[in-house]
């Protein structure tokens, strides 16, 4: 039982935060879903070949492939470092690194791996992750996307929904049938695909909360995907969807910027004058719903970096990447609704405002939040894999 | 004890409702919602003809003389379909005007409220300034037969050709004592107005106020004394606001019920899974009990009882229970909840700005608490 | 649109409360775990008594069975107040003129209707409901207690289990199984038994927040029951039940004991003094919380009114008394909670207590108001009944 | 960072599950809760053979010597089996007088603590009183070369042979200052002990002190400045309820999720129900979350950081959860959780208990708030 970080990680977290205070330009900070506009994308590719440099994307990664073996603690811990100070996802915790990495090693071949993981560690390509369908959902066997084998290549058709930041892609990981359904899961094959290839197209996919749409729906429209590109075998599609979806998602970006948001409110709340000389966090309804949102983020952080201790010691993860996905997603809502009705109306004004508080991210904050809950396994299958791989109960 | 719509109601229920079906489609809902004006000329025309315009205005200025309770049956057949524009604040200017305005006020504002040629919106909250009277800064000192206005008014609801500021006309030292209203041309000299950029299809502005002069005749009531008669119209925006979000709350539940109905995952209707199921029976407690206290509060306000707790009960309820419900619809949704192939996200995006624009629950908590420090009689 | 009660209810309600002031014994306010007790029972039968003679426990009865064709709005106000002024269920809200004699009135012939009727209405006899066994609950049509047809009566045999005042009853509902099972609502008769009638006997069953059981197993061996005390058909015993279970049970004694429990809690406050001449209800934090559950009392309460007043006129009730008892029996849950958590542990001390605050009923209150939502139909029931009959969600 | 059990804290953690299996199995439990003492002289006595008693007592004093981690696990073990007794009451009196007694009182007392002989509980709280140092009145006045004590105590945990009595000993005005702790023998003349009606299986008392003398050496601590002393000792009793409700809300869940796969209604398992399930999720999440901030605070006291938000953090998140969680258990078992037959109702009545005698979560919401109040650095 030990709940400090070792002095090489406090160290570690201090040069990131220095990083991000002196090398991270403004502009990226809090820009979540403005990250992939044409504005700041290039600030944004130039962020991501920085850590690369500094060799914190893959920190984590075997010395084998260039990382530096690092335990996933320390991986979070400079996730959740960037997260708090608002840098975005796809700079703090994107899926080359994270996901793609870690599949290509263990299910790639030689080749697979010579070619992609070292561009991923420096983070010159960029992965988009296409597995939904317009009528799947949480329900991702549910696909009709097929991918039938012509010789010496697969010939790939179908729409992908909701892929994010497809329109920057370089390569996607594209989940389709090799064969006829049989059982759900059976006959799906999992593919590298290169976004550059004839016949994908994509359209874009306005979001309710985003000024310049981030998702995309992906049409593929007999496209050649040669057989080297495909990982795993013709019928482990699967198999390695699954496994990448495990990798500890553990939603610590969600508590970075939680705990950061969180500190911005009681900041505004301090500095904000009420009658009578008293100020908002005067109010001891203000201060009750405050500090009660920082006992969720606490909550929250402790289930992230259990998961992350528990892969490092090797030990079996059941169901604690769930809990720990669900409670930070529902924690992150909860602390952008409580800046919201700490903040009243002016909390309404978007970011174009002239006189805007917290930057105008509140409201905006708040819509987006809610598709936390939704994204990459809805709080409801989440409940239902900890109820049944957690505390064994029968389907 | 009657919990259903008298028939003259019923009868205004389905015309609005009619009405707004062919000249408020989602489509154009959904096209509008990018615009300066996203409410069209002719849907407001129409709302006119129908007489719905000056709906408490008494017929004498040219309304139809309902009360307060048919105010509010309009405001939940709007909210429904998240009809944007002026009618709410006009409504609740056109009651002021009515109660405390004087003979000349009535003559000249009541009959263009009417008819349509007139909108009106409060000037009330201030930037940073707290909910209701408490936070009015805006002074207006007496000059030359009139007042000279100076100060900033934030999220006054837009289009409006006037407003009824709140101004500060003596320095008490009490928080919400000392105020005046004045009816003042939005297009006078020295106000300028800019629009705010605020999600959803609602639209607001900020008017600034510099050395603007009105004539004492602009004054809506009592000079100095002016408290009340905001509390009032705090009370009618409010519950009125209620009325829209019940309404709107409703429809992102009939949303999704449909939704849920023909959407299949894992091969059946994952309006089958219990999960949803629950949900759902969540979303309609929630949505029939804000109508619940709204009409009763609308009754209530209808009745000569504008301080009953209930009134604040509803206000505090509704806050909260709209934006729960439209939550839960996206989560029932999903994905697809957040692109705007779906309008779901503007009735989400209304019940965020209604929660904040009534002042959120806490404060109404504290108007009920307030009517415990008063003497108690218990049978 | 009307939220006024008529000044003859009005009136009515003045009487009722005078009533209950001056002529109901003091024991018997909030007794309502021990109002089966030997020291209570002689207490609760004549006001029980009082009440039938008054006509209020069967005003909503119409003229013909004695009753005076009141409104439900009228007998929920009766209901309300009583409750509000901790007048116990079993005198306030009986089964008799509220489940039997209606049910009565429906299915019973005229003989059972001769002979029954007026021994509710004068309150001369106490009847019980036995549904649920042991291996049933929420799934009540899942019983084994069989009932054989042999001549001129029928032969009951099997256990009931949580039987509300079985010891005190007269007489028993009772639902058994009249043939074989083939479908599940299939060969159910529904009967009426004397309570003296030989093979029956009593377990008494210890409830965690009673201090005198109220409830007993009741064991049927070999029960001998006349075939005119079968109510309804042979295999009508479903629907006579369905259609007791669907008598507005709108919850409302959970209105009226949580209105009165706040507005205890709110007096108490008051006066209780705290550092600097403040009493505890000048901290905010408790006026919000208090404030707060007096709004979910009220939505209750226009829950429960609504359920009686469409009845009254006609209109059909599908999902709504589900909707009513969801709604009032988790308010008056969250009053207890709340009474709890503003009072602080002087509320753990129990009614034997000397000092002991609101006579000690706060924590057994929250014990016993976690029952409310799993008895007469568990909230997990109510919120399908309410997705399905008043949404037409699938199945 | 690592959020396993040492060696050490896993062989303690096995040692006394195995000895309550043997020592207070349900069954006794079950038999025991009407008893007015009803923990067994054994199992007291098998605990003070495996030195579980004097566990953060230095071995000078024949303890074990370990810390607060190390007690936490302990107390999470015997939560699990709602052990009742002196035992938590007795470890946080022998850590003040091990921090704070002079080396006469921790040669007379810590030995006798360590081997079981002696009793102790803290005498804080006063009827009606707030949580805390805040609400003590009782009177201490110097007289004949010690103290006369005057008031009452309540809720004290019972049994207990000695008190630690927070007394008020000057009066400066402010709520929590002039304090001083005094160890009293619970049967000295002047002290009138009675046992207070509580729900559960835990045993607590009212003490009244009548002009009852304690000589000056009686005094743990320092005169007239025992306030941090007090906090202190509110921090070990609160930190190691928490740990007690963890283990009680952990076996709420554990036999919760036995009941709902055995029960069957509607022709499947229970707890193959989504609602079921998803309450279970939810009891789960409940649970982990309140061992991760228990197990992280009683580190942070363990090495010296009692004033860490993190502390509070623990006990407000705590004092809902561990209710919540049994409540939650009573839905998921329906009718037969409310009778005596299972235990399941005296784990829910600890945690009310737990819930109160924790101060509220509102008590710890405005420490953790106050934490915010001191100028912040942020990197």
């Amino acid at each position: 039982m030990d709940f400090r970080f070792s002095p090489e990680q406090v160290a570690l977290r201090s040069e990131v935060e220095r990083f991000i205070r002196d090398c991270m330009p403004e502009e990226l900070r809090w820009c979540e879903r403005d990250a992939f506009s044409d504005a700041l994308w290039p600030l944004v590719t130039e962020a991501r070949r920085e850590l690369a440099r500094l060799g914190w994307t893959t920190i984590h990664w075997p010395s084998e492939h260039g990382g530096r073996g690092a335990s996933r603690v320390t991986h979070t811990l400079i996730v959740e470092a960037m997260s708090y100070r608002g840098v975005p996802q796809v700079v703090a915790f994107d899926d080359g690194p994270n996901i793609i990495g870690p599949v290509l090693m263990r299910f790639g071949s030689e080749q697979q791996k010579r070619i992609h993981l070292p561009a991923i560690a420096r983070a010159d390509v960029f992965w988009c992750q296409a597995y939904t369908e317009p009528e799947a959902g949480s329900d991702m066997a549910a696909m009709s996307t097929t991918a039938t084998l012509n010789g010496d290549h697969y010939v790939l058709s179908g729409r992908k929904k909701f892929v994010g930041g497809a329109a920057r892609a370089d390569w996607a990981h594209v989940l389709a049938r090799t064969g006829p359904e049989e059982h759900r899961h059976h006959n799906l094959g999992y593919f590298l695909v290169d976004m550059r290839s004839p016949g994908i197209s994509l359209k874009p996919i306005e979001e309710s909360h985003g000024r310049y749409g981030m998702l995309n729906e992906v049409v593929f429209d007999d496209v050649r995907v040669p057989t080297e590109n495909l990982l795993g075998g013709h019928d482990e599609g699967w198999q390695v969807a699954m496994s990448a979806l495990d990798l500890e998602r553990s939603g610590i970006e969600n508590v970075g910027r939680a705990q950061g948001l969180l500190e911005d409110v009681i900041e505004y709340a301090q500095a904000s004058g009420r009658s009578g000389g008293r100020s908002l966090l005067d109010d001891p309804a203000v201060r009750q719903r405050l500090a009660d949102a920082s006992v969720k983020v606490e909550t929250s952080r402790l289930a992230a970096y259990k998961v992350a201790w528990l892969s490092d010691q090797g030990l079996p993860i059941t169901h604690q990447s769930s809990m720990s996905k669900l409670m930070t997603s529902e924690t992150w809502q909860h602390v952008a609704a409580v800046a919201l009705r700490t903040l009243g109306p002016d909390a309404l004004l978007l970011p174009d405002a002239d006189r805007l508080p917290l930057r105008g991210r509140i409201a905006l904050g708040d819509v987006s939040s809610l598709s936390e809950t939704i994204y990459e396994g809805a709080s409801e299958i989440q409940r239902n894999i900890i109820a049944q791989r957690g505390l064994g109960l029968p389907r | 004890m009657d919990f259903g719509l008298t028939e003259q109601q019923e009868a205004l229920r389905s015309t609005v409702s009619e009405l707004l079906a062919r000249e408020w489609p989602e489509s154009l809902l959904m096209a509008a919602q990018y615009d300066e004006n996203p409410l069209p000329q002719s849907a407001w025309h129409s709302l006119s003809a129908k007489g719905l315009l000056g709906l408490t205005v008494p017929q004498l200025y040219g309304g139809a003389g309902l009360g307060f309770a048919e105010l509010a049956v309009v405001l939940e057949e709007m909210g429904r379909s998240l009809l944007p524009g002026p009618f709410l604040a006009t409504s609740v200017c056109a009651l002021a005007v009515l109660g405390s305005g004087t003979a000349e006020q009535r003559k000249e504002l009541l009959p263009r409220i009417a008819s349509g040629e007139l909108t009106m919106a409060l000037a009330l909250r201030e930037p940073g300034g707290s909910h209701g009277a408490e936070g009015v800064e805006l002074q207006a000192e007496p000059s030359a037969g009139g007042y000279v206005l100076n100060g900033v008014k934030t999220l006054v609801p837009s289009p409006a050709d006037r407003l009824i500021v709140v101004a500060k006309t003596i320095d008490t030292g009490g928080p919400s004592d000392g105020l005046s209203l004045f009816v003042v041309d939005a297009g006078s000299p020295g106000v300028a107005v800019t629009r705010l950029p605020v999600m959803g299809i609602d639209r607001f502005c900020e008017v600034e106020f510099r050395d603007t002069w009105t004539p004492a005749q602009s004054l809506l009531g009592l000079a100095n004394y002016g408290g009340p008669l905001v509390n009032r119209m705090m009370v009618w925006e409010g519950i009125g606001r209620c009325a829209e979000l019940v309404g709107g709350a409703q429809a992102a539940l009939d949303m999704t019920v449909e939704y849920v109905k023909e959407r299949h995952a894992f091969g059946r209707p994952v309006g089958s899974f219990q999960a949803i199921q629950h949900h759902c029976a969540n979303m309609l407690a929630d949505v029939e009990s804000a109508r619940h206290l709204t009409q009763q509060a609308a009754w209530l306000v209808s009745n000569g009882h504008s301080d009953a707790p209930q009134v604040s009960m509803a206000q505090a309820w509704t806050a909260e229970a709209a934006r729960k419900v439209t939550a839960t619809a996206h989560q029932c949704h999903g994905a697809i909840g957040f692109t705007t192939e779906l309008s779901l996200h503007l009735y989400h995006k209304r019940a965020i700005a209604g929660e904040m624009l009534l002042g959120g629950a806490a404060y109404h908590h504290e108007r009920i608490a307030a009517s415990w420090d008063e003497p108690r009689i218990r049978v």
